[in-house]
């Protein structure tokens, strides 16, 4: 489904990204690991086009997106979710969800309707799903930091995506959260059919959950395979899991 | 039409153009000091221009109107104005350094407003008009054109201007700070030092750098109401070509204005005000931060 | 039903009462009143054309005047030089200001915030020159006056009714969009742009057909001048009139619906009745402006919706952000 | 040297910090541990000045610091380094130090030579602009700026986050020695491994409030604690 | 409501001080005529505004020692800060609300043709344009209610290529405040030039936004094509910084230029000992000229009143105080239609002698006076001096090519 083979990315002074390789097939549920600055999030940007590769693939449903502008990789069918809360903060809940809704049914630049009879039962399935519906007219700005990690997610599904990518969804979150979260991920990619690459820090919850972990070190792809393939693998077990 | 573009025309053309580039980059580039350092686009700057004018005018002709009375107002009346920023800074402007950019906008905007006002209380409407000093009057030849003599003291000063002010950023400490805190204003005060200060002396600085502008532009022009409308325009579109914040990007933008108007007249005379707007619009088109590197 | 959606109930009914009044108006008040109430309209018009972009779109639209003056130049110039009927001008009008809106768009969607206003700043002032130099076409810095209105049209209280119904046309308009998916997705991108992005929104699409809606209406607004004064000048391309209309929007409370026209009408009022007392009624507007920002820095209507949240509980404030957030 | 009583700490509307209180003694190494996103940052910041707490009391040298601003607590003695490092990018690494310099409280009088001697890979980039160091590079500039201000009390963000190995390594040796020539730390990290060495107390953070707080040997050996830490 | 009481406040202050020492007379059918003034009090224009304002003063405080028709004549000011809109605002509500039974005003051609238009025509209101100078306001926009005691463009043009005419100048150059304004008075030189001197030639043409802070660009591209003459069609602020770039590219006394109203002292006053000498200079009033006991007693007057010489605005609006005072003495009631009737052909004392307000297009018919500016020990500055009077008819357009202008529109 997403494949990307050997991409690099440079900034004014250092690499970030290296030569990163990694393969993600439809069903699957993919965790990104490794050291904080390992280049995960760049990864990340670099897929759904927020940044612009220097060298490599991006290919996604056998179409290259490299040269693909943000927008239109959205288009092709990946959503994501973002490390830092990255909602509308002055709409409301249901709206930050709706704004997602519409520009996946193409309705965005509808001008005459009123948007408050479009798209509410989809919008309300969403926010139900996720447990927001409670506080779909809350301001998004005064949600704690859980609830707009999962509003995050929640804007993310109304894309009708077929591949979810979510970075470090569960950072700063409690573990009773975490737990709900990674259900609700679980859950998602069970019930929805949904194929998602996330990275995360917890190493319990990646193995608990992902059936196929890559281990990203200095910007470069050290193995990807299994949870029992990396937790096998000496360089990952030096490099990151501490031997713990 | 007609054309009588000849070389020494042409040259002295140029360099008329630069140092009415002088000029718009004294004053532009104290706005572009405050938008640098405070992220203000300081419409009062204009405003500040006029009064440093007006006060130029009323010390020279407190000192009797001779060339003392002249040197005396360089000096006195950008410092005056420094005064009345700094009162402006200290007792409304710090509060609202967090506010959103269209806010301050507003807020200087309404200032220029008060400033105007206080202008014609204080001076009138009667136009003024300062006398160069006696060696700066009149004209030389500069190949086979006269050269006014006080455009030549412009060009002087214009470099010693832009030396001063890179001098000031990276040899003296205070202009490291502005510097840093042009950057991370919030790192500069973990370091221990009062921002606030810092801010307030780059305000002053700008706004000194617009009396400046004002007291120079004097003899050249008449002082009156209405001064601060054409320049600050002027200024803006100058500080954005050039890259916002950077100073050597609005002595860029300022060469641009001046030399693209003079040549403009010398070239089509009918349509040179819009060379300006032109190089604007190609410049920002081309590279849309500007010239050189912004701190935005 | 769809009423009750579109409008909450408690708009609905200030607008309808606000209405009512400026329906009764003529009935009792003086020319002059109606004449300026007219004047503000126009002005309102512009101002909430305006402020799609700036307070709900997040587009630094530093040269919305341009617009205003193409619209006027364009119904004008027809009705002044051509045999053609005006009602051709009017509709050239907006159209023509929405096409400008669209060539300068082009070039500004592009920049962001502040460069986004100065080259905007600088095409309009491209089109301001036009109207300045072109002699022949334009008559200059005098600009064309006493043009000619159908009879219809000739009345002070005509006027002031055809005003109202265009202007309550636009503005519901204008609230259509701002309630439309549109309208909900351009706060979006005034919100955060990348995420917009994210979400397989063409941000830099939205804002050009933001940018032309805006100087459709703005093109209404300077037909609308036209009528009711029969003049066209450069002044109503020149940026200082952009910077009005600008300050009308924050003084109003640029992140609610109904604020710009609030703020159209103090700033009319002020200069037209401050002006006639004292000579410096610029001074008493930079006075009013700063005390606003110091106190109410979200505008005039911004306090209505920290007022409320004070009042009733965190929810049904929100309800009610929401509301203004999207009706004011 | 530092007490934080109850802070709560908000950024706009959302509520970051709940009621959050630590001590950090004179001469010790104190860290807060916590993942991402926790609220460790918060703290220091709340604590710097940079993020006022809205409730609680700060006190820092027996003095009632709340509601300070950053450059009076960094008069203080209180030094700050951040952890996204914030060098300021246009300044050479000798200017980033010079601006920094400041007779401040601390026993130690630190100068710019004596920096060096402790960091000597900056010395040799003195006249290099510090946008163009690498990040390594940049946390020892940010910890050597702090010094200048010759604080007392070092508030240390994540020095490790997105260092190699070996460079973690070194930066614990300097932190170790930062604390023999006396200099009290309070260290916010999510690396346990890293802080287990080096500090004589800890303090976990989750979600915005303090769940453990006791002796490092101690909490790691917690399991709750180890979860919590990614262990 | 409150609104409108906050108004009326504001309202009874200014009438008050309007009013100053005036006691209202008592008699119920004498009342006073009200006179609406909308000028630029603001912005670089409103030294003239003020000028103006104080010359009206003077002429009023004078007729009211009489009265006219046994009241006064009380007026009202409003600063249209040089901009149209404002300009329509505040005539409509000089004219709906204060109901003011004359208007006068203002020194932007712009705004008064906007008001000509606007209000005059359609309101039925007399409108007099005491210092915008376009001929268009009396000319091909003329109408019934539209007057002007300002000299204007045509009159201006027409005096300079009189004299022009007499002088061998054959190459010139024409520059100016590329403005309504300028065109127009270089249109009308031109025009009246070619008819009289066929010969001559413009050479080039150089036009500048009004207001240009530094003219000195322009100027030596001028002077390095060494042109016999330039004509300056300028105004306003351009006209101080004209003449200081004259000075300072040394142009004085070099290539002999031209300017309306650059003998004016407003002008040539800031520049003090160092105006440029040689610069001929149009304009209808000096109040050092001609030395008749009426100049000097209105001189001294205005001298006395407000511590400066007048200047022409001030002359403009003393003569136009003059001019409603008289028509309506004519007319013998307040009544607009007969005030206008009363107008036409109306002449007035005024300190440069008698002026009439022609019939045929309302334009008040002055002699200009052509001097060269000349420092004056004296006057501590430049004066005109070897002044030239052009008679009034001679100088102005004939009523045919006005009337021929009004078909044109």
């Amino acid at each position: 489904m997403l494949l990307v083979e050997d991409l690099h990315k440079s900034f004014e002074d250092f690499t970030a990204v290296d030569g990163a390789n990694l393969q993600v097939r439809q069903g699957e549920l993919v965790a990104v690991i490794g050291p904080n600055g390992a280049g995960k999030t760049t990864l990340f940007n670099l897929i759904t086009g927020h940044l612009k590769a220097d060298r490599g693939r991006i290919r996604f449903l056998d179409r290259e997106i490299n040269r693909m502008a943000a927008h239109e990789i959205c288009r092709q069918g990946i959503a994501r979710s973002f490390q830092i809360a990255n909602i509308f903060h002055r709409l409301s809940v249901f709206r930050n969800v709706q704004v997602s809704v519409l520009s996946q049914k193409k309705l965005s630049r509808s001008l005459f309707r009123p948007a408050q009879t479009l798209v509410v039962e989809e919008t309300r399935r969403i926010l139900e799903s996720v447990g927001l519906l409670g506080k779909q007219l809350d301001i998004a700005g005064s949600l704690s930091h859980g609830d707009k990690r999962i509003l995050e997610i929640a804007i993310a599904l109304g894309n009708e995506p077929q591949l979810l990518i979510l970075d470090e969804p569960t950072a700063g979150m409690s573990p009773e959260e975490t737990a709900s979260t990674m259900e609700l991920v679980k859950r998602l990619a069970r019930d929805q059919g949904l194929t998602i690459l996330f990275c995360e820090h917890d190493m319990d919850v990646v193995f608990d959950v992902a059936t196929h972990i890559m281990v990203m070190q200095h910007g470069r792809t050290l193995i990807q395979g299994t949870p029992e393939e990396v937790r096998r693998n000496a360089t990952v077990q030096d490099a990151y899991l501490g031997g713990a | 039409m007609e054309s009588y573009v000849t070389v020494s025309g042409l040259i002295s053309q140029f360099l008329v153009g630069l140092s009415r580039a002088m000029i718009l980059f004294i004053v532009s580039s104290g706005l572009s000091f405050i938008l640098g350092v405070l992220r203000v686009p300081n419409v009062a700057h204009g405003s500040l221009y006029m009064i440093g004018a007006f006060v130029a005018h009323t010390l020279a002709m407190a000192a009797g109107g001779g060339a003392a009375g002249f040197w005396l107002a360089l000096v006195l009346a950008p410092t005056a104005v420094a005064l009345i920023s700094l009162a402006a800074e200290r007792l409304l402007f710090c509060h609202l350094y967090e506010r959103e950019h269209l806010m301050l906008l507003l807020f200087t905007f309404a200032l220029a407003l008060i400033l105007g006002d206080l202008t014609k209380i204080t001076w009138g409407a009667d136009y003024r008009s300062l006398v160069a000093p006696p060696f700066l009057q009149g004209s030389v030849m500069v190949l086979g054109t006269p050269f006014p003599r006080y455009n030549l003291f412009l060009l002087a000063v214009g470099p010693v201007v832009a030396l001063g002010l890179w001098l000031f950023s990276n040899k003296t400490k205070v202009g490291k700070i502005a510097r840093a805190a042009a950057v991370d204003r919030e790192m500069v005060g973990a370091i221990g030092i009062n921002v606030g200060r810092v801010f307030a002396f780059a305000f002053v600085l700008g706004c000194f750098l617009a009396g400046l502008g004002g007291a120079l532009v004097s003899p050249t022009v008449s002082i009156t109401l209405g001064m601060d409308h054409t320049i600050i325009i002027e200024a803006f579109l100058i500080v954005t070509i050039g890259g916002l914040g950077n100073m050597w990007g609005a002595l860029a933008g300022s060469l641009i204005f001046g030399v693209s108007q003079s040549m403009g007249i010398l070239l089509w005379p009918q349509f040179a005000i819009v060379f300006p707007y032109l190089a604007v619009v190609i410049i920002l088109t081309l590279k849309p931060t500007g010239l050189l590197k912004s701190v935005w | 039903m769809t009423r009750s959606l579109i409008l909450s109930r408690s708009s609905f009914g200030w607008s309808a009462a606000l209405l009512l009044v400026l329906l009764l108006v003529p009935a009792w008040a003086g020319r002059f009143t109606i004449y300026i109430l007219a004047f503000v309209f126009v002005m309102a018009l512009l101002a909430m054309s305006l402020n799609l972009l700036v307070g709900h779109g997040g587009i630094y639209q530093f040269h919305h005047a341009a617009f205003y003056g193409v619209g006027a130049y364009t119904a004008g110039l027809i009705a002044a030089k051509t045999a053609w009927p005006v009602w051709v001008g009017f509709c050239a009008g907006p159209l023509m200001a929405a096409a400008a809106g669209w060539v300068i768009g082009l070039f500004c969607v592009r920049l962001n915030k502040l460069y986004f206003g100065m080259l905007q700043i600088s095409l309009g002032s491209l089109i301001w020159i036009i109207a300045l130099r072109w002699y022949s076409l334009t008559a200059g810095d005098d600009g064309i006056h006493g043009i000619r209105m159908p009879e219809l049209l000739s009345g002070s209280v005509t006027i002031y009714y055809f005003l109202l119904a265009v202007v309550t046309v636009c503005l519901l308009s204008l609230y259509l969009v701002y309630k439309s998916p549109f309208g909900v997705t351009l706060r979006a991108i005034r919100d955060n742009p990348q995420r917009c992005e994210a979400v397989g929104i063409n941000v830099r699409r939205h804002q050009l057909l933001a940018i032309i809606i805006a100087t459709f209406f703005a093109g209404v607004a300077g037909v609308l001048f036209v009528v009711l004064e029969g003049s066209i000048f450069p002044d109503m391309l020149f940026w200082v009139l952009s910077l009005e209309i600008l300050i009308m929007c924050l003084l109003g409370g640029w992140f609610t619906f109904f604020g710009p026209v609030v703020g159209a009408a103090i700033m009319v009022t002020l200069r037209t009745f401050v002006g006639s007392v004292t000579e410096y009624w610029t001074m008493v507007l930079g006075i009013v402006l700063i005390l606003l920002i110091f106190f109410l820095p979200e505008g005039i209507m911004g306090i209505n919706f920290r007022n409320w949240s004070r009042r009733r509980s965190r929810r049904a404030a929100a309800r009610a952000a929401e509301d203004t957030d999207a009706a004011g | 040297m530092l007490e934080v009583q109850g802070i709560h700490t908000y950024y706009g509307l959302s509520h970051i910090l709940f009621d959050v209180s630590l001590r950090v003694e004179a001469g010790q190494v104190v860290c807060l541990l916590g993942r991402n996103g926790a609220g460790k940052t918060t703290t220091l910041k709340s604590i710097m000045g940079l993020a006022p707490p809205a409730r609680g009391r700060i006190r820092f040298n027996q003095r009632d610091v709340t509601g300070w601003p950053p450059y009076r607590m960094a008069r203080q003695g209180a030094g700050f380094v951040p952890d996204n490092r914030r060098i300021f990018a246009d300044l050479t690494v000798g200017e980033n130090l010079e601006i920094a310099a400041r007779q401040g409280p601390g026993a130690e009088k630190w100068d710019r030579e004596r920096v060096y001697d402790l960091f000597p890979a900056l010395r040799a980039m003195d006249r290099r602009r510090g946008g163009l160091l690498s990040g390594g590079e940049q946390k020892m500039l940010a910890i050597a700026r702090a010094l200048m201000t010759n604080p007392q009390f070092l508030l240390l963000d994540e020095p490790t986050e997105g260092l190699a190995p070996l460079l973690v390594k070194s930066l614990g040796e300097r932190i170790r020695k930062l604390k023999e020539l006396g200099l009290t730390v309070l260290l916010a990290e999510q690396n346990l491994r890293f802080t287990l060495g080096l500090s004589d107390y800890g303090y976990i953070i989750d979600n915005g409030r303090i769940c453990h707080h006791g002796r490092v040997a101690e909490l790691v050996n917690d399991p709750q604690v180890r979860k919590i830490c990614g262990i | 409501m409150k609104k409108e009481r906050f108004f009326s406040v504001g309202q009874l202050l200014m009438w008050a001080g309007c009013l100053l020492a005036v006691v209202m007379p008592a008699a119920a059918e004498a009342r006073d005529i009200k006179v609406g003034i909308v000028d630029t009090y603001s912005g670089p224009a409103a030294v003239f505004g003020n000028d103006a304002l104080n010359g009206f003063k003077l002429a009023v405080n004078e007729i009211n020692k009489q009265g006219v028709l046994g009241g006064k004549i009380v007026f009202t000011t409003r600063d249209e800060q040089f901009k149209v809109d404002i300009g329509l605002n505040v005539a409509k509500e000089l004219v709906l609300k204060e109901n003011v039974d004359v208007l006068v005003g203002t020194i932007n051609s712009g705004a008064s043709m906007a008001i000509s238009e606007a209000v005059a025509k359609k309101e039925k209101i007399p409108f007099i344009v005491w210092t915008a100078k376009s001929e268009n306001i009396t000319g091909k926009a003329g109408h019934r209610y539209v007057f002007s005691t300002a000299e204007n463009t045509a009159m201006a043009g027409k005096s300079a290529a009189v004299a022009f005419a007499k002088k061998p100048f054959k190459k010139f150059w024409i520059a100016g405040d590329d403005y309504e304004y300028g065109h127009a008075i270089a249109d009308a030189i031109w025009r009246n030039l070619k008819k009289i001197k066929p010969e001559v030639e413009a050479i080039g043409r150089t036009w500048w936004k009004p207001g240009e802070p530094d003219l000195i660009p322009y100027l030596t591209a001028i002077q390095a094509a060494k042109p016999d003459c330039i004509i300056f069609a300028t105004g306003g602020v351009s006209m101080a910084n004209v003449l200081k770039a004259i000075k300072t590219t040394g142009m004085e006394n070099k290539i002999p230029a031209w300017i309306h109203t650059a003998t004016d002292h407003s002008v040539l006053k800031p520049l003090g000992m160092n105006a440029p000498e040689g610069v001929m200079g149009t304009i209808q009033y000096h109040y050092y000229y001609p030395e008749t006991p009426a100049n000097k007693k209105f001189v001294a007057d205005f001298q006395a009143a407000y511590g400066n010489p007048p200047g022409f605005p001030a002359f403009n609006a003393y003569t136009t105080a003059q001019l409603i005072a008289g028509a309506y003495r004519k007319a013998g009631k307040i009544d607009k239609e007969k005030f206008i009737d009363a107008m036409e052909g109306l002449k007035v004392d005024t300190p440069v002698g008698k002026v009439e307000m022609r019939a045929c297009d309302h334009q008040a018919v002055y002699p200009m006076f052509l001097g060269t500016t000349k420092i004056s020990q004296e006057f501590g500055g430049a004066i005109a001096a070897d002044i030239i009077t052009l008679q009034g008819d001679e100088v102005m357009p004939t009523c045919e090519e006005i009337a021929e202008a009004r078909k044109q529109k």
